[in-house]
């Protein structure tokens, strides 16, 4: 029986490692945190379908309850090294897991929007990122300002930390505008009365049933699209939010107030990718996620070893593509413990 | 604002200021409009806080105003400026102190495109030798003035005479600060805070005991815009660009602006006058304008200095009330006194603003 | 002597488009009576096709752009460029009845001009 | 003429062009983009489309002379793109190549270097109090026409040095400093560009019928500092 230490408890995680054990190997998965899942234990519900992310949570519980490998959480990765064709892996509470496959999937991190101080997050009170708005739907709260008030404009901006070299970032996090397609839908449902404008540069719908999404965003909801990327954000006397645009389509700047403002943060490569990059030598792209050894037909493989790679520490992705990519690096762990 | 904004960002903007030994390069505009700025600066540094500061006779304009309304070009304004360093060099010095916004602009582009392009950088060594024999080292450290104040804004609160306190109502004073563009827009590194929360201002208002308003327009353009002030007929951008900022503070009724810029503080001075002309609107409270101040003026208010030896009677919008509400103590009829004291009339006083 | 000729120049108007101030009621009455134009992706597909835009000064797509802005005077100035044959609903990705929309604005505009009070959803 | 390669030939140009995603975010936030007709994403489109004919039109236009050089673009522009800086170098080649006499707002370099250009080299400064007359400048209100009244007096009483040999605030800069300035702008094509907007200043005046002499008095100077409609210019 050969062995597979997986790094990292999220989507990408469990489902290789619920993959690798079905395949009948011996599978360890290795999670940073007290809890397994990731991310998404934070979700509301899941784009394009609405899909309630409790759905995908039960299945993840399912496959961790059910799925025959081991879960040690609280656990990091602090050194690793090779012998004989096996990895060794030391973790921080001085254990050496020895193993034939590593299979990293430490996934992303949400941009810090505060790094972008013109939007004014943690600065003003009104201005809130994708996953907070995520957190207060699913907190089933009613959406209000911070004065407690029903906002009746809301502005929901695209590519917060993403497409910008002032954020040291030059890559499409890809599933920011359908998240914001898919908050806006929500916040018109909870607030029926509310004006919602998009600012984004380009609507990137480009997964299955995103653009009928974005139509149904405009059709039934009423949802407002403005082609121009947000400049600045400043605060009123009354706490609203002004907010400055070019109106490109127009060719003329514009501005409006709003009520709430609703950043769409990026991804980026998360501590636990930029720390198992330093400890097994992976290399990383000129987006700072872990680099495959090709982009089309190696697209879980690193260029070490035994060492393969799934879900967005590779790469910003959506949630069904993390799935797909994990069941792909399980496919192509166990063809190398095959021949191993 | 939050409490978290109000600690200020700094820390991602770590500037370096030198802590002593500067050649200052002075200012057109602020020789021009604010020159007891600039005594009142040298004051500060030499007297109050023990630094040595060099004030050469030779220095010129950096030909800044002229470069950006794109009649100096940019090789020759390289070679101007290598000619300041040159003068720097020659007397022992490696810390610039700017006085003037546009030139500290100018300095920061300039040591930049060196950087990244060093044929230029050859080319104006060459330039400068053939045309004045001299030769230059590039500063060690350049810093605005005001960088230098806020370096020192402590050990300048400890002199203090006033603080930035409404002395009726022991509530601090609602200051307005205004950041020249070419401070930190260019190079956000080398301004202190940043180019969108810059601090260097707020930090001194704050610690001698003054509030910060931050008003929806805080950071945009006063509205020079060089060539839109220097031709008449481009003025409607100038004046428009300070109406709409004056428009976006008045609901906070500030009791002062205070600018790093000598440009900054003449524009939104003068056109709070031309606005009470033309639209018969004024922004202070009781048909007054908002007093504009240098940061040099503040600081010289704080440290007690006489408000007629710093200059505030070369402004047009009067000082008076913020000066009464600071407490200080002033002689009107000094207001407008000549060299060795001698008593003159002083300007008209407009209908439209008091 | 006036201000303006005393100082050589006068205060400028604003070009910004303030989203928050405009009136929407004709925007409002063509989405009532024309709901496929909400679905405008701007993609100039019109424009592109315009048989008057062909020959003349005139953009098609800017009429949507204009009515959702709330510029009136635009649209009246512009309205009339529209030889309505109808080509734009054609090639129109999300098959939107534009003839029909500019013959509401038409209408709408002296609806609104004569103060006609016309209270309808957006 | 490759109009774009003489562009590109200015490292600022280099430095100010990457490649524009038409986000419009310089525009948002453009004091130029608010008061004119005029939108620096456009621009910059413009120049990157390469086209000879568009970027000849636009060195001949007035669209090159809006942008006030805050520089808010440099800051913002997520590609790294300054459209400001771009700017600059339009308007030197639309200035070396005599196309700025083309546009209203292109002519009134002529009086910028006649002021301007003029302080630099007679008192090495950008502005100087005594050539800050208050009938040119009625916006400087009733203080300036005290101050300039009474400059010696005020200047002095604020320790400036004023006129004056040495050093401090409004000294007069000595002759071998201005002969240094002056040297600086023979080598390094200061003064060839100063000559150059002279002369297709004056070469458009005589074939407008005006009669200028050179001053800031001239019938030219006048019709370019002053007015908003330059209907007499051909």
């Amino acid at each position: 029986m050969k062995s597979v230490v997986i790094i990292g408890g999220g989507v990408a995680g469990i489902e290789t490692a619920s993959a690798l054990s079905d395949f009948g190997h011996n599978v360890v998965l290795v999670e940073k945190t007290d809890s397994i899942g990731g991310k998404v234990l934070k979700w509301d519900h899941l784009f394009p379908d609405l899909k309630s992310a409790s759905e995908l949570e039960n299945y993840l519980d399912i496959k961790c309850r059910e799925g025959n490998f081991a879960i040690q959480k609280n656990t990091t990765i602090a050194q690793a090294s090779q012998s004989n064709g096996k990895w060794m892996l030391r973790t921080d509470n001085n254990r050496v897991i020895e193993t034939d496959a590593i299979v990293v999937a430490t996934g992303y991190e949400v941009f810090d929007a505060s790094r972008k101080e013109e939007y004014g997050y943690n600065i003003y009170d009104n201005v809130i990122t994708s996953v907070d708005l995520e957190e207060r739907l699913k907190s089933g709260k009613t959406i209000t300002t911070r004065a407690g008030y029903l906002p009746e404009k809301i502005g929901i901006i695209h590519c917060v930390g993403s497409r910008d070299e002032k954020s040291g970032n030059h890559y499409c996090s890809k599933v920011c505008c359908i998240t914001g397609v898919k908050q806006s839908i929500e916040l018109h449902k909870l607030l029926p009365e509310a004006e919602i404008y998009c600012f984004y540069m380009d609507l990137r719908m480009y997964g299955q049933y995103y653009e009928e999404l974005y139509r149904e965003a405009q059709e039934m909801h009423k949802i407002q699209f403005i082609r121009g990327r947000l400049s600045e954000v400043s605060e009123n006397i009354d706490k609203r939010l002004l907010i400055k645009a070019e109106d490109t389509l127009s060719g003329r700047p514009l501005k409006m107030s709003v009520d709430l403002l609703v950043l769409l943060v990026g991804m980026e490569p998360g501590k636990g990718t930029k720390s198992m990059a330093g400890i097994c030598g992976l290399e990383t792209g000129k987006d700072g996620f872990l680099k495959t050894s090709d982009m089309h037909f190696g697209n879980n493989k690193t260029g070490k070893k035994g060492i393969f790679l799934a879900g967005s520490c590779i790469g910003p992705m959506s949630i069904n593509d993390t799935i797909s990519n994990a069941r792909s690096a399980a496919l192509e762990v166990h063809n190398y413990l095959q021949t191993k | 604002m939050t409490e978290a904004h109000q600690s200020g960002i700094t820390g991602i903007y770590p500037k370096e200021i030198a802590a002593d030994n500067y050649y200052y390069v002075r200012s057109c505009i602020r020789q021009n409009f604010f020159p007891g700025s600039e005594t009142a600066f040298l004051k500060i540094m030499r007297n109050v806080l023990g630094k040595n500061i060099y004030d050469d006779a030779v220095h010129t304009t950096c030909t800044g105003i002229g470069y950006h309304s794109d009649i100096v070009p940019f090789e020759t304004i390289q070679t101007v400026v290598a000619r300041q360093f040159a003068l720097m060099t020659e007397k022992g010095f490696e810390n610039l102190a700017v006085s003037c916004v546009t030139s500290f602009g100018i300095y920061c582009e300039i040591v930049e495109t060196w950087k990244n392009f060093p044929e230029e950088l050859d080319k104006a060594r060459v330039n400068l030798k053939k045309a004045t024999g001299r030769e230059f080292e590039i500063p060690r450290n350049i810093a605005h003035a005001s960088d230098i104040i806020y370096k020192f804004r402590r050990e300048i609160a400890k002199e203090a005479k006033y603080s930035l306190v409404n002395c009726l109502t022991g509530e601090p004073l609602n200051l307005v600060e205004h950041i020249g563009c070419h401070y930190a827009k260019m190079f956000p590194e080398m301004g202190v805070g940043g180019a969108e929360f810059t601090s260097v201002l707020s930090s001194m208002i704050e610690i001698w005991g003054g509030a910060v308003v931050d008003y929806p327009e805080r950071r945009h353009c006063c509205g020079f815009g060089f060539r839109q002030y220097l031709i008449q007929a481009n003025r409607g951008y100038s004046i428009s660009n300070s109406r709409k900022k004056f428009e976006s503070m008045e609901p906070y009724h500030p009791d002062a602006v205070i600018c790093n810029c000598p440009g900054c503080t003449m524009f939104m001075d003068r056109w709070q006058y031309v606005i009470a002309e033309m639209e018969n609107k004024t922004y202070g409270q009781g048909g007054r304008g908002i007093p504009v101040l240098t940061y040099e003026e503040l600081a010289g208010l704080v440290l007690g200095y006489d408000p007629w030896d710093l200059g505030l009677q070369m402004h047009q919008v009067n000082s008076e009330p913020f000066l009464d509400k600071l407490g200080i103590r002033y002689i009107p009829s000094q207001k407008y006194s000549g060299k060795d004291g001698k008593i003159m009339a002083g300007p008209v006083i407009p209908a439209c603003i008091k | 002597m006036k201000a303006a000729e005393k100082f050589g120049f006068r205060v400028l108007e604003t070009r910004v488009i303030d989203l928050e101030n405009f009136d929407g009621r004709l925007l409002r009455y063509v989405h009532r009576h024309e709901k496929s134009f909400i679905t405008c992706l701007s993609c100039g597909g019109c424009t592109a096709t315009c048989s008057a835009g062909n020959l003349i000064e005139f953009n098609v797509r800017r009429i949507g752009l204009l009515l959702r802005r709330g510029e009136t005077e635009g649209l009246e100035r512009e309205i009339d460029k529209c030889m309505l044959c109808g080509k734009c609903q054609l090639v129109c990705p999300r098959g939107i009845n534009l003839r029909n929309v500019i013959m509401l604005i038409k209408k709408g505009i002296v609806k609104f001009k004569n103060g006609t009070p016309e209270k309808v959803e957006l | 003429m490759d109009l774009f390669k003489r562009l590109n030939e200015d490292v600022r140009f280099r430095e100010g062009l990457k490649a524009c995603m038409n986000c419009g975010i310089c525009t948002a936030i453009c004091p130029a983009a608010e008061f004119y007709d005029y939108d620096p994403r456009v621009l910059v489109t413009t120049v990157e489309s390469m086209d000879n004919e568009e970027i000849e039109s636009l060195l001949k236009s007035d669209a090159i002379w809006y942008c006030g050089q805050c520089m808010s673009c440099k800051t913002r522009c997520p590609r790294g793109n300054v459209p400001g800086m771009i700017v600059s170098v339009l308007r030197k080649v639309s200035q070396e190549l005599g196309y700025f006499t083309e546009s209203r707002m292109g002519r009134q370099q002529y009086a910028i270097a006649k002021t301007v250009g003029d302080n630099i080299l007679s008192y090495g400064y950008c502005v100087h109090p005594s050539k800050i007359n208050p009938g040119l400048h009625p916006e400087q209100g009733p203080v300036w026409e005290w101050i300039f009244k009474n400059r010696e007096d005020i200047y002095t009483r604020l320790g400036a040095n004023f006129d004056k040999p040495g050093a401090g605030a409004l000294r007069k800069i000595s002759r071998e400093a201005l002969d240094e300035l002056k040297a600086i702008f023979d080598e390094t094509g200061g003064t060839e560009l100063l000559k150059k907007i002279e002369e297709f200043s004056l070469k458009k005046a005589h074939e407008s019928g005006f009669e200028p002499n050179g001053t800031t008095e001239d019938d030219y100077f006048r019709e370019v500092y002053k007015k908003n409609d330059h209907s007499g210019i051909k």
